[in-house]
């Protein structure tokens, strides 16, 4: 009880700070607000310079991917690494490297598993098998899209992290680990950084600074420094969705399977 | 090279935990070398920095190429506020680095790849908030170092660490939280996230610059980061986190994440608003610092009563965030207060270090977790004891160490803005630490009754009663880090000249800053 | 008074939206005993600054910020052919959306170790329930 | 304009179904019934709704080369229908087969056999 008056009290004075600030805020929907169009006195509004510059600097129509992984790549960067940063994390707190028990009998191959009118693994495991593929032909669509159309690497890095879990709830964990082994995917999701980071170094070595995309031109031979960031841009997403695949995966197997990493579900 | 420096600094420990990640766990003795020379290099990296702001001033670093519109890109900015605590940070983890051969305990030595890789995206993520000046950025960055460092604490044998660790990690996230808020709070006010464009517009823009939303911005970044460092009545989940947990992984954290939150508090009063916004339209300056007063005196007080030698330390260190608080609130004329935090910072960073570093060593060596156990200290470890001793004579501030110092400039602080019951609870919190340290040195000194099966039997002492108090070893890789970082305080407290000059030219001016209480 | 209750909600909804989830969630966050329940407090705290932030960055009448193969505003906005600087509001702004796409990122990343916690937890304690859990901690040895 | 008309009936009647899933899934008294409604009813009603707006989108249909990226959008929501029909049914009947492993027991009528306990045992 004591806990929940002292929580009540709490939020109230919370709720009433945010209130105070809010009578002061530009209405709702309003293009002329701060935040959609800057304010006099600073430098000029970064959101408008996105909206009527970004394609001229980029050749990217999506104007969220521009900014995502171009103008704010150093964020993107750093927000792939806290996905790093959990995975590590949950394999520090739950991983059970010296389990005692026993291993389970192997299961039988893929095609003797639906036995015995175990109606339950015909009807997941079936649409499990129907769904994979285009859930993974979707996310890699998904990535290499995400310049022209909503998506990019978180999202397709996902779906990619739900196809694997997908096999996982079909047949079981084992099925899934011995299509991205524990090796793998934890290597995999350093891969995935290395690969976002390699972008942003390899102008350094040419004489830029961190990120710059453009100045690999002279790598992509592309025609003007714009396709050069445009083609970049693909390679970060598609380290993003690596990184964010393997980490999606490694939650789920080590929550799953209470840090064994065995066994079925 | 040299303009590459502030991307280096950030980017070196983020390979070496790449390439951990990668080949860590073939090898397992990889891992120190690789941390070493990754920090090295930042260390390398940081130095130079320094030295660059030293000849020339700020330095700007436009990630991405993005120079004009200001906004646009991220930025980084080394001033000469925030290069000190750069070297700090290197320093710092170098030497724990150093320390922490064996880091998890036995149970979990087989997780040391990953452990070392967190350390290492730790220290990115510290380096990078203190480098960035982009207020989106340091929530990711301090999101980055939220994370690692609950694996790092989740990572100890105990048990009791893993519910340390939640609630570390609920309160570290509603802290974030609140900071996000305030930022967008602030974006939505003023169209920026760029640090240095905010605070032009907020001293050029009156309408902007009075509005509610910006003032509750200010307050949510505020209690948001005050939630992170453990400000006193939001401190709650710092105890159990940081006494629990791996004694390598308490010495890292402990003298790095509370001070570079006052850091970024300071940035974020600073840089960001700006100080004559602060203490002009807010004007309730006087009341944070008497918050600081009630951090200091309940922070000694819990300090007192507790047993545990780690827990007594983490008390002392809410005492001694209400000390660098309190002093950046004091709104002095001459912003003696402000350079006494800041200079604070360096100080408390190498104190907690060393009495964090000896502790874990005592945990180790004596298997001495409570205060009681520590009898014929002394005796047992002399050099390990001098460097404890050292840094309790800091806590207490005793010159020529930099305790002195530091407390020498944020009293000045308090007398000039008049703000006396600041000073009174600095001298009585002094006085407290003595009490403190002085049991401890007493119990080091003259306690009897050593306990047994720990020691490793060395040469013994032949003197009467005391004979049977045996010398204990010390490995080379705990006891050098130690006497490094006792060797810190004293030349930090020799050289406080130069620093506190350096330091003060990134602060504004003697401006008519808090009118007189 | 009707015109004042216009001025602070009537245009504002939205915000005050997101502070009565943002409170609920911080509500759950404190009191809840269960600690799964803390955390879905926690996730809804934060889907309500995400919300605050989404609410941000629209305009009246604006589409969505990804433009036609040729780098122009597409057709459907209202609009696209004034010029410009008004063509730029037909575009809602892109900067928010991109701040919260990392936010949920450290949502789900957070939310992911914090289970993995819970989980480790019950694993030692056989219990989530929080004052069962500090009474288990009282009678624990200091080391333990 | 029959389109727009059709499309909207199947919207309300989605929805409705979607109130009585609702309905169900706080008013039933055990875990099996609860999620009986909610799997049939959601399915049905998402469904409906999804066939509904593809309906709607056809309202100002002239020819196939004109209009050609309305059938775009048709055919899109097509395959959401697809899917929908393939998964949603799937993880309910997967949720049921959870529960019955751990354990969760039906709410029965005194008196009235357990049929499903008589089927796992005659196993």
């Amino acid at each position: 009880m004591n806990a929940k008056v002292s929580a009540t009290i709490a939020v109230i004075i919370t709720g009433a700070v945010l209130l105070y600030g809010v009578a002061d805020f530009p209405d709702f929907g309003d293009p002329t607000s701060p935040a959609n169009a800057g304010v006099e006195g600073g430098a000029p509004s970064a959101s408008l310079h996105f909206i009527n510059e970004s394609y001229k600097e980029t050749k990217v129509p999506n104007l969220v991917t521009s900014v995502l992984a171009d103008y704010r790549g150093y964020d993107t960067m750093f927000e792939t690494v806290v996905i790093f940063a959990a995975g590590l994390a949950i394999f520090v707190i739950l991983r059970n490297l010296r389990s005692d028990d026993p291993l389970p009998e192997p299961l039988p191959a893929t095609e003797d598993r639906f036995i015995d009118g175990d109606h339950q693994r015909i009807i997941v495991g079936t649409t499990c098998r129907i769904a994979i593929p285009l859930v993974q032909i979707f996310a890699l669509y998904v990535v290499a899209h995400g310049h022209h159309s909503p998506g990019g690497g978180f999202q397709g890095g996902v779906m990619l992290g739900a196809s694997f879990i997908l096999v996982a709830l079909g047949g079981n964990l084992r099925d899934a680990l011995a299509r991205l082994g524990e090796d793998t995917f934890m290597r995999l999701a350093s891969l995935g950084i290395l690969i976002y980071a390699a972008f942003g170094l390899v102008p350094q070595f040419l004489g830029r600074n961190f990120l710059d995309y453009g100045v690999l031109e002279k790598i992509f031979l592309t025609d003007g420094p714009e396709m050069a960031r445009s083609h970049s841009m693909l390679g970060v997403e598609v380290g993003v969705a690596l990184t964010v695949m393997s980490i999606m995966f490694a939650i789920f197997a080590n929550l799953s399977s209470r840090g064994e990493m065995r066994g079925g579900l | 090279m040299a303009d590459q420096f502030p991307a280096i600094l950030v980017l070196a420990p983020l390979f070496g935990a790449l390439l951990l990640g990668l080949v860590g766990d073939r090898d397992h003795r990889l891992c120190l070398p690789v941390v070493a020379a990754s920090l090295g290099t930042s260390l390398y990296a940081a130095v130079g920095l320094l030295r660059r702001v030293l000849a020339e001033g700020p330095v700007n670093y436009f990630l991405g190429g993005w120079e004009e519109p200001l906004g646009i890109g991220i930025v980084l900015r080394a001033d000469s506020m925030n290069t000190p605590v750069l070297v700090l940070v290197a320093a710092v983890a170098l030497l724990v680095a150093c320390f922490s051969r064996r880091p998890a305990g036995a149970r979990d030595s087989e997780k040391s790849p990953q452990y070392y890789t967190l350390f290492l995206l730790l220290c990115t993520a510290l380096f990078g908030i203190t480098i960035t000046a982009d207020a989106f950025n340091l929530f990711v960055l301090v999101e980055v170092s939220a994370l690692s460092s609950y694996g790092l604490v989740a990572i100890g044998s105990s048990r009791r660490c893993k519910i340390a660790a939640l609630n570390y990690l609920i309160m570290g996230t509603v802290g974030a939280s609140f900071y996000l808020l305030g930022t967008g709070y602030l974006y939505l006010s003023v169209g920026s996230l760029s640090m240095p464009d905010i605070q032009t517009i907020l001293a050029s823009n009156e309408a902007a610059a009075s509005s509610r939303a910006v003032r509750t911005a200010f307050v949510l970044m505020l209690v948001g980061i005050w939630i992170k460092m453990a400000f006193f009545p939001l401190y709650g989940w710092l105890p159990n986190a940081y006494s629990y947990c791996p004694s390598a992984t308490s010495s890292l954290l402990a003298p790095l994440m509370t001070k570079v939150s006052v850091y970024v508090m300071v940035r974020v009063m600073t840089g960001v608003f700006g100080l004559d916004w602060i203490f002009g339209h807010l004007g309730w300056n006087h009341l944070v610092v008497w918050f600081a007063v009630v951090a200091i005196l309940a922070g000694s007080i819990l300090a007192l009563a507790q047993r545990e030698l780690k827990k007594m330390l983490c008390y002392l260190i809410v005492a001694e965030v209400g000390y660098m608080v309190g002093g950046a609130w004091l709104g002095d004329a001459g912003s003696w207060g402000l350079t006494g935090a800041l200079y604070h910072i360096l100080a408390d960073g190498l104190m907690t270090l060393t009495l964090f570093l000896a502790a874990g060593i005592f945990a180790k060596r004596l298997g001495a977790i409570e205060i009681g156990d520590l009898s014929g200290l002394f005796r047992k470890m002399p050099l390990v004891s001098v460097g404890f001793v050292v840094a309790g004579l800091a806590m207490i501030g005793v010159p020529p160490t930099c305790g002195f110092f530091s407390k020498f400039y944020l009293i000045r602080g308090g007398i000039e803005s008049g703000q006396w019951g600041y000073v009174v609870a600095l001298l009585v919190s002094s006085l407290v630490n003595a009490v403190l340290f002085f049991r401890i040195f007493e119990i080091a000194h003259f306690g009897k009754n050593p306990p047994e099966g720990h020691a490793h039997h060395g040469e013994s002492e032949g003197e009467g009663h005391e004979a049977a108090i045996a010398r204990v070893a010390v490995p080379a890789h705990a006891l050098a880090p130690l006497l490094l970082a006792a060797a810190g305080i004293v030349l930090l407290g020799v050289f406080n000249g130069p620093v506190v000059d350096f330091l003060r030219e990134s602060l504004p001016a003697a401006s008519a800053a808090a009118p007189a209480p | 008074m009707a015109e004042f209750l216009w001025k602070t909600i009537g245009h504002h909804f939205n915000f005050w939206v997101y502070i009565v989830l943002l409170m609920l969630g911080l509500w759950a966050t404190i009191a809840k005993n269960n600690l799964v329940k803390k955390l879905m407090g926690l996730s809804i705290f934060q889907s309500a600054i995400i919300l605050l932030y989404v609410s941000i960055g629209t305009k009246e009448g604006a589409t969505i910020p990804i433009l036609d193969h040729h780098g122009h505003i597409p057709s459907e906005s209202h609009h696209a052919d004034v010029g410009p600087e008004i063509a730029a509001h037909g575009v809602a702004n892109p900067l928010p959306h991109v701040l919260m796409l990392t936010a949920i990122v450290v949502g789900v990343a957070t939310l992911g170790v914090a289970l993995s916690l819970v989980q480790a937890i019950y694993r030692d304690f056989g219990t989530v329930e929080e004052d069962e859990l500090l009474r288990e901690i009282k009678s624990l040895h200091p080391d333990g | 304009m029959i389109f727009s008309l059709l499309g909207g009936l199947l919207i309300v009647a989605g929805l409705v179904f979607f109130f009585g899933a609702a309905l169900g899934l706080l008013r039933f008294p055990d875990f099996y019934s609860r999620m009986h409604a909610a799997g049939k009813g959601d399915t049905l009603s998402s469904l409906l709704v999804v066939i509904g707006f593809a309906l709607h989108e056809l309202h100002d249909f002239s020819s196939f080369t004109h209009d050609w990226p309305t059938i775009l959008v048709i055919l899109k929501l097509s395959a959401i229908v697809v899917f929908i029909f393939l998964t949603s049914p799937t993880s309910t009947s997967a949720l049921m087969d959870a529960g019955w492993e751990d354990g969760v027991e039906p709410v029965i009528e005194p008196g009235r056999p357990n049929v499903l306990r008589d089927d796992t045992e005659a196993r």
